[in-house]
């Protein structure tokens, strides 16, 4: 079988699925480049198939099981949709092992990975907090799952850190990728006042270039776009998926993947190396900068956690306890928008 | 709070250019009996050679001429095979956008990180700083200005001119046309392939002057919106503005509502234009769907393929 | 065969220029059927000719050949004697061409104004303004009356006409080609009509006008060509000498009834099979085409119902079959009241019909004919819920109208079928039903004259069973033929009914033009019109 | 010979010649062009081509996988067909089939977990849920001449955002943390699967689907008067047929059709309803359906064609690298070979 001959040879063959196209400035540019990252560390050892715009339906399956066909022994699904059609995947397949991407459940031969960028956004959050002159904060986001919610709520809880009037407006798109929708969104915030935006979309590159253009400042996602705003871009929360697909693969490889941290719910943060604050633009004062850089040493050092008791909700509900620090599993469960926020959970 | 209302409909004016692009292309070739599905790919394919077009010799206006092209041809594709070859035309159209969606995400990939210096938003002097109008219809990109130009002219074309009779008159009776001298075939494809540009110059306002922006399939079914949008109209020009602005106002109020924390379904918002499409041929009826060409309701009707 | 009866008029024929426009030998077919063989055709200016002819003899065909409709397999056409090609009617346009469609080509939707400004505009913008000043000169110098501004939907048929003419004139055509113009106008119109025509003519137009009335001919025509099964089958330089009967006898040649010899003896069982009360239709405008009609068709009896057709034959034919609902009154069949049920009903009473325009209303273009008697006519046959096709072949073959119409094999498409044959369908499944009721609209259409016979002695013989029969037609010469009775269905009314015996046909043919109105010129006097 | 069998073979044979003719055109003059396309993207077509070959047809998961999309595109394909044959253009199968969909979740949330026995209820919800989202567009057709084109086109988009909506809300996975999904079926509920691939034996409803309808449109007065209904609405009325009742009858029939393909797509492949779930299927059984004519039999041909394009198209994304939507290319280059080919009209 192909399988055999890759491993024979020494080689193994990789597959990684893409939701969206790999230079989105997005999700997906992230996670490509991850991959490339990956594949250049590990050398000949391994050999990448790469499936780009991978519908999260059960068209996803049979990319995987293409894959597995042409010998891939170790399938990253990248989006949170792949991980259905993974599971199924993977109980077909125990000798392949799965590494998802965000997911909340696992399998024998399936492992989740994620960051936690929620920290990064936090950062983010404070940088727009400090920089803010109308208070209004704009977050364009696609549907209300908890890593959106908890996004939202993080970036508000990080510029209200520094600035107790800063408020965050939320738009839903329903939708991971319609530029004309988020055009539309951006062009509605900004006319409400919103003078610094962010988002949580799968593809980046129209918010942050409308931003520019109609002259307000940015926070990024996913990745750096500081090259599409040179005077609005503050910074913004990326990935650094290089450094984990590579010891994923490399445990792997080492036949020390089971039973490791990585074969269940794995989890990095900002200290891990796994996501990292964006690079600052020429509109953020040196000392707004140290400010943030100083956080970020405080999260990294365990001294500051970016999403702490006491949190209360929009109507003043207290969701976690003053001085309690939420699990990341208690926080994969938001379900509700921190005060501060305006707008509301679509149901 | 007037500036909100302003940016909101001002905001609602320039998200549905291009719908109403593609809604006046698609009224064009309906008028003349040709149902064009494949509106959905012609907007792709303008969307994609305005993109790239203007990556390539930075100059947008060229870019949203391109866009045109490439919409008309894309129409050609669906004026020979349903109005030359007869073939189904609903099923004609559909199997079109699936060709444009296919080019568009095979030549598109190279494209989704270009960045590209657009089409910016004029004001027009004086009536740009009339209160409240000036700011909603008067502060656009030129495409915006030239779909609403468009609208009056295409009513004028359809009533005034020998070529609008003769169009309409192809909707209604082609046997009439042909036997005063025209050839039906000649008018639907001329038509059609008019229909494909300007859909094709409203896939190019959404890439070059409102998003600047190509990502696949980024039309995201706004063909389809300009189709129900006709039926709307009643195959009026002026019908179809004001479809498109209430269509794009739905949106961009409730994207309004959202941010002021009014919570709304999103999915139950997008459904209004298709609920009231519906409910308007419900209540208004018969009489307005007298409004549609008589060769039209053969293809709707079944009774012509 | 032509007949040109160059002795009567040598004298004339050097006196003829080169004709304007000229066919010559031009052959047309459509699949097997030839609708033109080698016709020869010619015009000359400041002249009207007249093409005459049986349905079907092949008088539209050569009309549409000469605007460039149908394309001829063989034969060409020359100006003024110089070859020329008819492609399109744009070709024939650029020739000084004009013509009236038989079928109308106007645009319902679009008013007076824009049917005209479609076929007249020259330059990009409509000057609809002069345009309208153009059509009223016009209108009054021919004394057409045209309201410019109405939509053509609403205008009635010779409203309609009207408007194809001022069309036609205002394209400045010199050749003008009318296929059946005074078809659809009222008596009274068509003396104006054809006033208007000789003005033409007097203008130096030339006019070709297809018609099948001998007394238009006689009162404007110089010279007319008969036609017959496709063929030209005389061409007379001059009218000199025609009646009225020498055309008739021109046109269907040397052809006498046979088959039925007299009309048979009433054998009427006199039991009412189906009874009309005070009935009211409207047509699909929504307009009341037909009101206080009262009617009682007994058992062995035929009602022949003379009128003009678009006088509300259509609708009441529908109103008895249960296709179209009352506005008032009452139908009832053996004492059981129909009106309001649906058509099931009717054809359960026994109601049987023969569809008035059979491609349109009885005919499914892809089912075979075995199909079409399955569906409608032969007795339900069915073996473990499925079709008996077995057993419906066997009752097709049985059945002995199928035999005697010699209706087309079971397994032909319906879509390939003649005109004459899918009427030969109609009539023989109508037939099979084994009716108590037959409804027949214009039966006769399309057939050939010894199927027309053939259908006549049926249809006497369904009267001979006791079936009660409502015979449709504008052809008066069929009505006599087997008629009892006489009604006329004329301006709204149905009167009568009438003795066949005792009320001249030439009454009866007034009656249907004029409507109550009538005054007998035979004799003098009105009409005794029954309540 | 009875006559029937006869007629029947005539009928097969008059409609295979020109269904080959077209499809032999269609086999050619695409590949060749989608082959242009390649090698203008830099890809070796022959090699593509193999793989692409390879992908669907040259392996037994890629034959199943090829039938496991066939099936509901066949089913979607005879919502188009069984109209169709008696004049009516159902456009909509898109959003039956969602709605079909819906019903399964709708009727699974209600029972709870229940055991193999809840299977049939399932279908049945399915199938009640298609039919009912067509017919609204029969009820609009038969009381308010409303054209079923534009209301079924209509209808595709509020279903769709109807059960994106209601999977947001009522229907909504507790445990998808937000996520638009339907709870999962229990393994219990789902179509039984053959050895480790996609097959499943609900597919088998396809083919059932096509003879019984088949034998229904070809063999019964029932599909007679059906059939003279779409040659001749008018001929029909003049038989006694109750023609607005067929158009009723014959929009159900539909709706239940694509609702199978949804309980398809929801018990056999996906074990859940997502807003994405079956997107795309109607229309491509509206193509399938207008390929072949409306033959009811012929359809799984063409679905079959269909879905090993759609199938093989994952060899352009693994094998040549290009995004997978390229296939779309070749699916709509051979749609519109065989429609240019000739009017493919369907017959009484
Ligand atoms: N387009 C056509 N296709 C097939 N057959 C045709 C077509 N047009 C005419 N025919 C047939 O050709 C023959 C001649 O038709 P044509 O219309 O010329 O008759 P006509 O002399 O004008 O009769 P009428 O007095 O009834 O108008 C008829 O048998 C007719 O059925
Ligand atoms: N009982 C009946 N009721 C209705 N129609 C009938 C009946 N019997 C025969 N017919 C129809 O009447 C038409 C003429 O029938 P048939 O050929 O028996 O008549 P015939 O031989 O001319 O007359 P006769 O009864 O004097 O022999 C046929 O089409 C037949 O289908
Ligand atoms: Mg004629
Ligand atoms: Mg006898």
């Amino acid at each position: 079988s192909p399988a055999g001959d890759g491993a024979a040879s020494g080689t193994t063959t990789v597959g990684f699925l893409f939701v969206g196209p790999k230079d989105d400035y997005g999700y997906n540019q992230a996670a490509y480049l991850g991959s490339v990252e990956m594949e250049k560390a590990m050398g000949a050892r391994v050999k990448v198939l790469r499936a780009e715009n991978v519908p999260e339906t059960e068209e996803a399956e049979r990319v995987m099981e293409g894959m597995i066909n042409q010998g891939a022994k170790v399938i990253f699904p990248t989006s949170y949709g792949h991980l259905d059609p993974a599971l199924n995947v993977a109980k077909r397949h125990p000798t392949v092992t799965f590494i998802h991407q965000g997911g909340l459940k696992t399998a024998p031969n399936l492992g989740t990975y994620f960051g936690n960028i929620y920290e990064t956004v936090y950062l983010g959050g404070v940088a727009a907090g400090k920089m803010t002159k109308t208070n209004k904060l704009g977050f364009i986001v696609s549907f209300p799952i908890p890593q959106v919610l908890m996004n939202i709520n993080a970036f508000e809880q990080g510029a209200k850190s520094v600035n107790p009037n800063a408020t965050t407006a939320v738009v839903f798109t329903a939708n991971w990728c319609d530029p004309g929708k988020q055009a539309e969104a951006a062009n509605n915030l900004i006319a409400q006042g919103v003078d610094v935006l962010t988002q949580h979309q799968d593809c980046s590159k129209t918010i942050v270039e409308t931003a520019e253009r109609r002259g307000i400042m940015s926070v990024g996602y996913h990745a750096d776009a500081s090259a599409l705003a040179p005077k609005g871009w503050l910074t913004g929360a990326v990935w650094n998926w290089g450094p984990l697909y590579t010891q994923e693969v490399k445990a792997v490889l080492d036949g020390k993947w089971a039973g490791s941290p990585m074969s269940g719910k794995y989890r990095l943060g900002i200290k891990d190396g796994a996501v990292d604050l964006a690079k600052f633009g020429a509109a953020v004062p040196a000392d707004v900068q140290a400010l943030i850089k100083a956080k970020q040493k405080d999260i990294i050092d365990g001294k500051l956690t970016p999403i702490e008791g006491p949190v209360k909700d929009q109507s003043g509900n207290v969701k976690i306890a003053a001085g309690v620090k939420p699990s990341i599993d208690d926080l994969e469960k938001t379900d509700y928008l921190v005060e501060g926020v305006i707008g509301s959970v679509p149901r | 709070m007037l500036s909100i209302v302003e940016a909101v409909l001002g905001g609602a004016v320039r998200s549905s250019t291009a719908v109403l692009f593609a809604a006046l292309g698609e009224l064009i070739a309906e008028r003349a009996g040709v149902v064009n599905l494949g509106t959905e790919g012609c907007m792709l394919t303008g969307a994609l050679g305005a993109f790239a077009v203007t990556a390539a010799t930075g100059n947008p206006y060229l870019g949203a001429l391109a866009g045109g092209g490439c919409g008309a041809l894309l129409a050609a594709v669906h004026a020979y095979v349903a109005v030359v070859r007869g073939a189904n035309q609903l099923a004609t159209g559909m199997a079109v956008t699936i060709l444009g969606l296919g080019v568009t995400s095979f030549w598109g990939r190279s494209f989704v990180s270009t960045q590209i210096q657009g089409m910016e938003p004029i004001n027009l002097p004086v009536l740009s700083s009339m209160p409240l109008l000036g700011p909603i219809l008067f502060q656009h990109d030129p495409l915006t200005y030239l779909s609403m130009l468009l609208a009056p002219v295409i009513w004028l074309f359809l009533a005034r001119t020998r070529w609008g009779l003769a169009l309409r008159a192809t909707g209604e009776r082609q046997e009439v046309v042909y036997s005063v001298g025209y050839s039906p075939t000649m008018i639907r494809f001329a038509a059609v392939v008019a229909g494909g540009f300007l859909a094709g110059l409203g896939g190019a306002q959404l890439a070059v002057a409102y998003t600047l922006n190509w990502v696949e399939n980024m039309t995201q079914g706004r063909g389809y919106v300009a189709v129900a949008m006709v039926i709307f109209a009643s195959w009026n020009p002026l019908m179809a503005v004001a479809g498109s602005y209430l269509f794009g106002g739905a949106l961009s109020l409730q994207l309004a509502l959202q941010a002021q924390g009014v919570g709304v379904s999103p999915f139950l918002m997008s459904a209004v234009p298709y609920l009231v499409t519906l409910g308007v041929l419900i209540v208004v009826g018969r009489r307005r769907r007298q409004a549609m060409p008589d060769e039209l309701r053969a293809v709707f009707e079944g009774s012509r393929g | 065969m032509v007949v040109t009866d160059s002795g009567a008029t040598g004298g004339d024929q050097g006196s003829l220029p080169v004709p304007l426009l000229e066919a010559r030998g031009v052959t047309i077919r459509f699949g097997d059927l030839v609708a033109n063989q080698d016709v020869d055709f010619s015009i000359y200016p400041g002249e009207i000719h007249a093409i005459l002819g049986e349905n079907g003899a092949g008088k539209s065909t050569i009309l549409k050949s000469l605007f460039g409709v149908y394309h001829p397999q063989a034969g060409s056409f020359f100006k003024e004697g110089h070859p020329i090609r008819i492609h399109s009617p744009a070709d024939a346009r650029s020739l000084g061409m004009g013509m009236v469609f038989q079928d109308l080509r106007l645009v319902p939707a679009f008013t007076v104004l824009e049917n005209i400004a479609l076929a007249n505009s020259r330059n990009a913008s409509l000057d609809l303004g002069r345009l309208r000043g153009r059509i009223t000169a016009l209108a009054e110098r021919y004394h057409l009356t045209v309201d410019p501004d109405v939509p053509v939907w609403q205008l009635d048929l010779a409203g309609r006409q009207r408007v194809e003419i001022v069309k036609v004139l205002l394209t400045g055509a010199n050749i003008i080609l009318l296929d059946e113009p005074t078809s659809v106008l009222a008596l009274s119109e068509v003396d104006a009509f054809l006033a208007m025509l000789r003005r033409l003519r007097d203008e130096g137009h030339a006019i070709v006008m297809v018609t099948h009335k001998m007394r238009e001919v006689l009162a404007c025509a110089g010279r007319v060509t008969v036609m017959r099964a496709g063929r030209v089958v005389h061409t007379t330089n001059s009218l000199e000498g025609l009646n009225e009967d020498e055309l008739v006898r021109l046109m269907i040649g040397d052809w006498a009834p046979t088959g039925i010899t007299g009309r048979p003896a009433v054998t009427r069982a006199g039991e009412p099979v189906l009874r009309v009360d005070n009935l009211s239709v409207k047509d699909d405008k929504g307009r009341l085409i037909l009101s206080e009609v009262n009617l009682t068709l007994e058992a062995g009896e035929i009602i022949g119902v003379a009128g003009i057709s678009g006088n509300g034959q259509r609708e009441l034919a529908e109103a008895l079959l249960g296709l179209r609902p009352l506005s008032a009154g009452r139908i009832i069949a053996h004492d059981e009241t129909l009106s309001g049920a649906p058509a099931a009903a009717f054809l359960n009473a026994g109601i049987a019909s023969i569809p008035q325009n059979p491609r349109e209303e009885g005919v499914v273009p892809g089912l075979t004919v075995l199909e079409h008697f399955a569906y409608d006519g032969l007795p339900r046959r069915e073996h473990r819920m499925q079709v008996d096709w077995a057993a419906l072949s066997a009752d097709f073959a049985a059945a002995p109208a199928v035999d005697e119409l010699n209706v087309p094999e079971p397994g032909r498409v319906a879509a390939t079928l003649s005109g004459g044959n899918v009427q030969r369908m109609m009539v023989a499944r109508a037939l099979a039903r084994r009716p108590r009721v037959m409804v027949a609209s214009y039966p006769t259409q399309g057939l050939d004259i010894a199927t027309t016979q053939r259908l006549m002695a049926l249809l006497l013989g369904l009267r001979g069973h006791g079936c009660g029969v409502l015979l449709f037609s504008e052809d008066l010469s069929e009505l006599y033929q087997v008629a009892d009775v006489l009604v006329v269905v004329t301006h709204g009314r149905m009167l009568g009914p009438f003795d066949p015996v005792k009320i001249p046909a030439y009454d009866v043919a007034g009656l249907m033009v004029a409507g109550d109105g009538y005054r007998s010129n035979r004799l003098g006097h009105p009409l005794e019109v029954p309540a | 010979m009875s006559v029937f069998t006869v007629g029947l073979t005539l009928r097969v044979k008059r409609d295979f010649k020109p269904i080959a003719q077209r499809f032999g055109v269609a086999a050619v003059l695409p590949v060749a062009l989608f082959a242009l396309f390649l090698m203008l993207a830099g890809v070796a077509p022959i090699d593509t081509f193999a793989a692409m070959l390879q992908s669907s047809v040259g392996s037994s998961y890629g034959i199943g996988e090829v039938l496991v999309r066939a099936a509901p595109f066949a089913l979607t394909a005879l919502a188009a067909v069984i109209p169709a044959r008696a004049g009516l253009l159902n456009v909509g199968a898109e959003g039956q089939l969602v709605c079909g969909g819906l019903g399964v979740a709708a009727m699974a949330f209600a029972l709870g977990d229940v055991s193999p026995a809840g299977i049939p209820l399932l279908i049945v919800a399915g199938m009640a849920g298609g039919a009912a989202w067509a017919g609204i567009a029969g009820v609009l057709r038969t009381k308010l001449q409303l054209s079923e084109t534009i209301s079924t086109l209509l209808l595709n988009y509020i279903g769709y955002l109807l059960v994106a909506h209601v999977l947001q809300g009522p229907l909504k996975d507790p445990a998808s943390f937000n996520w638009p999904y339907s709870a999962p079926l229990s393994d219990a509920l789902r179509f039984a699967t053959l050895l480790g691939s996609r097959v499943n034996v609900g597919m088998l409803l396809a083919p059932l689907a096509a003879g019984v309808l088949a034998v229904l449109l070809f063999r019964t007065y029932w599909g007679l008067n059906l059939r003279v209904t779409g040659g001749n609405p008018q001929a029909a009325r003049r038989a006694g047929i109750n023609v607005p009742r067929t158009y009723l009858t014959v929009m159900l029939i539909a709706g239940a059709l694509a609702g199978l393909a949804g309980v398809l797509q929801v018990m056999g492949v996906e074990g859940r309803l997502r807003p994405t779930s079956g997107v795309g299927f109607g229309y491509a059984g509206f193509l399938a359906a207008w390929m072949v004519g409306h033959h009811p039999i012929w359809v799984l041909l063409s679905a079959l064609l269909l879905a090993a394009i759609a199938v093989s198209g994952d060899a352009l994304q693994i094998t040549a690298g290009l995004p997978a939507s390229s296939i779309n290319i070749l699916t709509a280059l051979v749609l519109l070979g065989v429609l240019a080919r000739g009017r493919a009209q369907s017959r009484g």
